[in-house]
């Protein structure tokens, strides 16, 4: 899930530096606020603990493995904003260090698996805090569903042209990734809550549920229609067609003199549809996180 | 370990080591952003290796273990490539393929020739949160760490663990839980440690740090002779 | 008597270059406890995750006759029990007993004969009556214990422990000692307590920087290396 | 001669209801080496760290005649320098002399002092060498001697070592005490190893389930409580 350089078009990773680095700042501007300053360490050795729980494999099916991703689990254990933080930290680092994904890309990784996924995974936690097993077991499954659902139409919408086929063999491998995902995050909680009750923190029970719901909504919605998209592209570039017509006076201030090529052409309506999937959905999902914040605090 | 070599790398001196972190981080990002935007031909990587093997050459690291390690990308990219040759572009994926392993290059020579701790602090003066920093800083000083201790435990594992012939998937999958959960205890134990090493020796909240880097005019003319030389290389592989 | 262990010009260098053996021989007769001493750094632990298989090296390494290579992984690991440093990191079941069954139900064994053989195994540590706490909550001397418990039960001919003592307080530690004269397996121990050393050895073996500087009485090692501080 | 450290009546308890200290009264004068011994989780460690305040319980700590309390952490911290067990997690910055430097910059000094500083305290500890290293890269000897530093660079009146021999080999550990003594400071040791504690002690504490079971001589506590085990 980690797209390295290149594979985007410029204006996908553009459009999503643009939108990862102040959500970022953003990010870590409030998780700071609720921060203990002493806790920063344990903030960064649980960014180098998710890291290292790559290496315990999980038995999946036939001779294969799987490994936990850990979006989840942290914002089960440290709240969304912390939990984003960190895992903007494991994809920067993967991302220098390893090179494991691009650099040009890290806002859009930072956007599908820190940013989106952490949100994905938070709402559920949220909004089924009473049933304890439902709600970490979603949690890991749409955090995931969501990241490679993002993920495969931001490539889909930059041009990489994958034959339907293949795009919906990868789109129920990431199913099934994110089932897994899923399994692995309820039973790591359930066996550190056995260890010790107080490292997770009580979900949170407040907060009216007809906002959680309508966020959940959201989350849904982009995540099956990312899905449905990936199933079928032609519904992509329909998506982005209707999204053209809404995104173009927004591009066109900011990038009227926009000096690098623009690029072919068939290439500058998907970037537009990019935009336009990433401000709906991006929109519904801030929209609702705000408001549920709002409620409960 | 592969960062770890790496890490050792990243401590020689050379002409490309005593450059500011920023300087080197801005050329790298033009470098990236101009072989990004260049033509999707496998040709238009050619000037953009051409400047970063010189790079490697004038940092004075390995040449042959850089253009394995950066090879890592080369899988992903290799079943993108051949995606798109299926769709009937094949210079489209051979120009991925192309891409992708230059830009990982890339992205290889600037930390193999920048202290980690030195990139930090320039991505911080370059702007980023500073509890991201922080964080990437802890993050790192720990990921060798506790990675040791996930090696060993899975070690341990695999001395009990027997064929696999009879083995329930259920407990396998329990025990993983279970190591995650100890791997995780450790963890947050450890970070309690630090964090009391930390109050131990007088740390109230405020990072003080030994570091202060001055931006000198052989960075200055560094960043801009590799900006422009980003620009050029764009152009040339724009020529038809 | 034929060896129990048989290694002959074993090399082995990490990713990174560390030359961390650089041509061993070593062997281990039936009965024998051979204690590993050496400086930080000397290969000693990456020698012992030779004699299961868990790093492969240049060089044979032969355990009970047989070839340690992967085709033999399984017996190997069956004949060959292993205790690390950490108990913590050997310790992931929720429970005693589970973890200490976890061997044997891989091994194949139904769960009553692998339950069965794991009460066996805590009752030979001394650990009979906590088989249902869980490993994390127990002190040190007990984790060490259950540690070793969990590869008892898995019957081996041999065992290896890495540095034992590590945590353990002075009577913990002669406990463990006592338990470890009464187990009839021969034992191959890495250390730096010579005193506990003293206490098991039949023969040492000095590691140097990767190779095997002498061989022979632990009393004479110690001396040579000056590996005692006189107090 | 009044004493460095008074604790009187020092009780803790854990959140999970864990009696770790029941009442424990202690007493270090300027020059003292005290030993601390006593079973694993006897609350050798607990009781440390409360010297600085890292932990706080009922009963009053006094160091150097301030009462430690939040108040008084700041300078209470700079006179009591504490080396833990774990020296990864001492050495927590990413290199050698950024770590050491770490406590003179938070005691407020500019950076080419604290950088003074550092190095004056590497150069005591003898690693003068590898001040540009990462602390993950050193040998177990030279972290634990690097953790020490950077405690030596506040210039504390009190040193406080939890374990300080664990990992080390033998020749580290005799480099250890040579070090100790050399150093002028009074020193809180906690130890399972009776011969490095023997090697230091100037006077022995035995815990015991949280309170002080008896004061005084190394020999005679070992003797009393069979500390040490007879070869
Ligand atoms: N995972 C690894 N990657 C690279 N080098 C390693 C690794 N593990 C150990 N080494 C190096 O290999 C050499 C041998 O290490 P080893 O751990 O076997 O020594 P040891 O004798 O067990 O030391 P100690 O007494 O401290 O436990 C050392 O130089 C060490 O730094
Ligand atoms: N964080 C904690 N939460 C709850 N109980 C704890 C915690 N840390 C220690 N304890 C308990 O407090 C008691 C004293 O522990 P402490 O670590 O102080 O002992 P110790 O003498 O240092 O032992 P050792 O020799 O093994 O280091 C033990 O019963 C221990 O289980
Ligand atoms: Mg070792
Ligand atoms: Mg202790």
């Amino acid at each position: 899930m980690h797209i390295p350089d290149n594979f985007l078009s410029t204006r996908v990773w553009l459009t999503l530096d643009g939108v990862a680095a102040p959500a970022v700042a953003w990010v870590a501007r409030r998780a700071h606020k609720g921060l203990d300053e002493a806790r920063i360490p344990l903030l960064g050795v649980l960014g180098a603990f998710v890291f290292a729980a790559q290496m315990v494999n999980f038995p999946v099916g036939v001779g294969t493995s799987a490994h936990l991703v850990g979006g989840a689990l942290l914002t089960a254990i440290l709240g969304p904003a912390p939990a984003a933080l960190v895992m903007t930290a494991i994809i920067a680092t993967q991302a220098f260090v390893f090179q494991d994904g691009g650099v040009l890309a890290l806002g859009a990784n930072v956007f599908n698996m820190a940013l989106a996924g952490v949100l994905a995974a938070w709402v559920p936690l949220r909004l089924f805090s009473g049933r304890r097993r439902v709600s970490l077991f979603l949690a890991g499954f749409l955090s995931v569903a969501m990241s490679a659902g993002l993920a495969l139409a931001e490539l889909t919408i930059s041009g990489i042209r994958m034959p339907p086929r293949l795009l919906a063999l990868s789109a129920g491998l990431f199913a099934i990734g994110a089932i897994v995902e899923g399994m692995i995050t309820l039973a790591a909680v359930r066996a550190i809550e056995r260890l010790n009750p107080r490292w997770i923190g009580p979900a949170p029970a407040n907060g009216s549920r007809a906002w959680a719901a309508i966020a959940f909504a959201a989350v849904l919605v982009v995540v099956v229609g990312l899905f449905a998209a990936s199933g079928a592209p032609d519904g992509v570039m329909q998506i982005g067609q209707w999204a053209d017509l809404h995104a173009r006076p927004v591009w066109a201030a900011p990038m009227a003199d926009y000096s690098l090529p623009a690029g072919p052409l068939w290439l500058r309506r998907p970037a537009a549809a990019m935009l336009g999937l990433g401000l709906v959905g991006g929109s519904a999902v801030a929209a609702s996180y705000f408001l549920l914040r709002r409620r409960s605090s | 370990m592969h960062h770890v070599v790496v890490e050792q790398w990243s401590r020689r001196r050379s002409f490309l080591h005593v450059r500011d972190a920023r300087a080197k981080l801005l050329v790298a990002l033009a470098l990236l952003a101009a072989l990004a935007t260049a033509p999707a031909s496998p040709i238009s990587a050619v000037p953009f290796a051409f400047l970063v093997l010189t790079g490697i050459a004038a940092a004075r690291l390995p040449m042959a273990s850089m253009l394995r390690k950066a090879a890592v990308v080369l899988p992903f990219s290799l079943l993108f490539a051949l995606v798109e040759w299926a769709a009937g572009q094949p210079m489209a994926g051979m120009a991925l393929l192309a891409k992708s392993y230059v830009s990982a290059l890339t992205v290889l020579l600037l930390v193999a020739s920048t202290p980690q701790p030195l990139l930090l602090s320039g991505m911080e003066s370059l702007g980023a949160p500073r509890l991201l920093v922080l964080m990437a800083q802890t993050l790192y000083r720990y990921l060798f760490v506790i990675s040791e201790q996930a090696q060993h435990m899975r070690l341990a594992a695999s001395c009990r663990q027997g064929s696999g012939a009879r083995r329930s998937r259920a407990r396998a999958f329990q025990a993983a839980a279970g190591a995650l959960a100890i791997l995780f205890a450790r963890s947050y134990s450890r970070a309690e440690g630090i964090q009391r090493a930390m109050a131990a020796r007088g740390f109230t909240g405020d990072f003080h740090s030994l570091q202060r880097r001055s931006f000198n005019s052989r960075d200055t003319v560094f960043a801009c002779a590799g900006a422009a030389l980003a620009v050029l290389a764009h152009l040339v592989a724009r020529r038809p | 008597m034929s060896p129990l262990i048989e290694v002959r010009g074993l090399r082995y260098r990490y990713e990174d270059g560390t030359d961390a053996l650089r041509g061993i021989d070593f062997t281990v007769y039936p009965g024998e406890t051979v204690v590993l001493l050496g400086a930080n750094g000397s290969g000693k632990t990456t020698f012992l995750l030779h004699l299961n298989g868990l790093l492969q090296g240049e060089g044979s390494v032969r355990v009970c006759g047989m070839d340690v290579s992967p085709r033999n992984f399984r017996e190997v690991r069956s004949k060959v029990g292993m205790v690390f440093q950490d108990a913590d990191e050997q310790l992931f079941m929720p429970t005693v007993l589970d973890d200490v069954a976890f061997g044997p139900l891989n091994q194949g064994f139904p769960a009553e004969e692998a339950a069965a053989r794991a009460r066996s195994a805590l009752a030979r540590v001394g650990l009979g009556d906590i088989e249902h706490r869980a490993p994390y909550h127990l002190s040190a001397g007990e984790k060490r214990r259950a540690a070793l418990a969990g590869v008892l039960a898995m019957e081996p001919e041999i065992l290896v422990l890495d540095e034992p003592t590590t945590y353990l307080d002075p009577p913990a530690q002669r406990n463990l000692i006592g338990l470890l004269v009464s187990l009839p397996q021969a034992k191959v121990v890495a250390t730096h307590d010579v005193r506990f050393a003293a206490a098991l050895a039949t023969r040492a073996v000095f590691f140097d920087k990767g190779r095997v500087a002498k061989e022979g009485k632990l009393d004479e090692i110690v001396e040579l290396f000056q590996w005692d501080w006189g107090t």
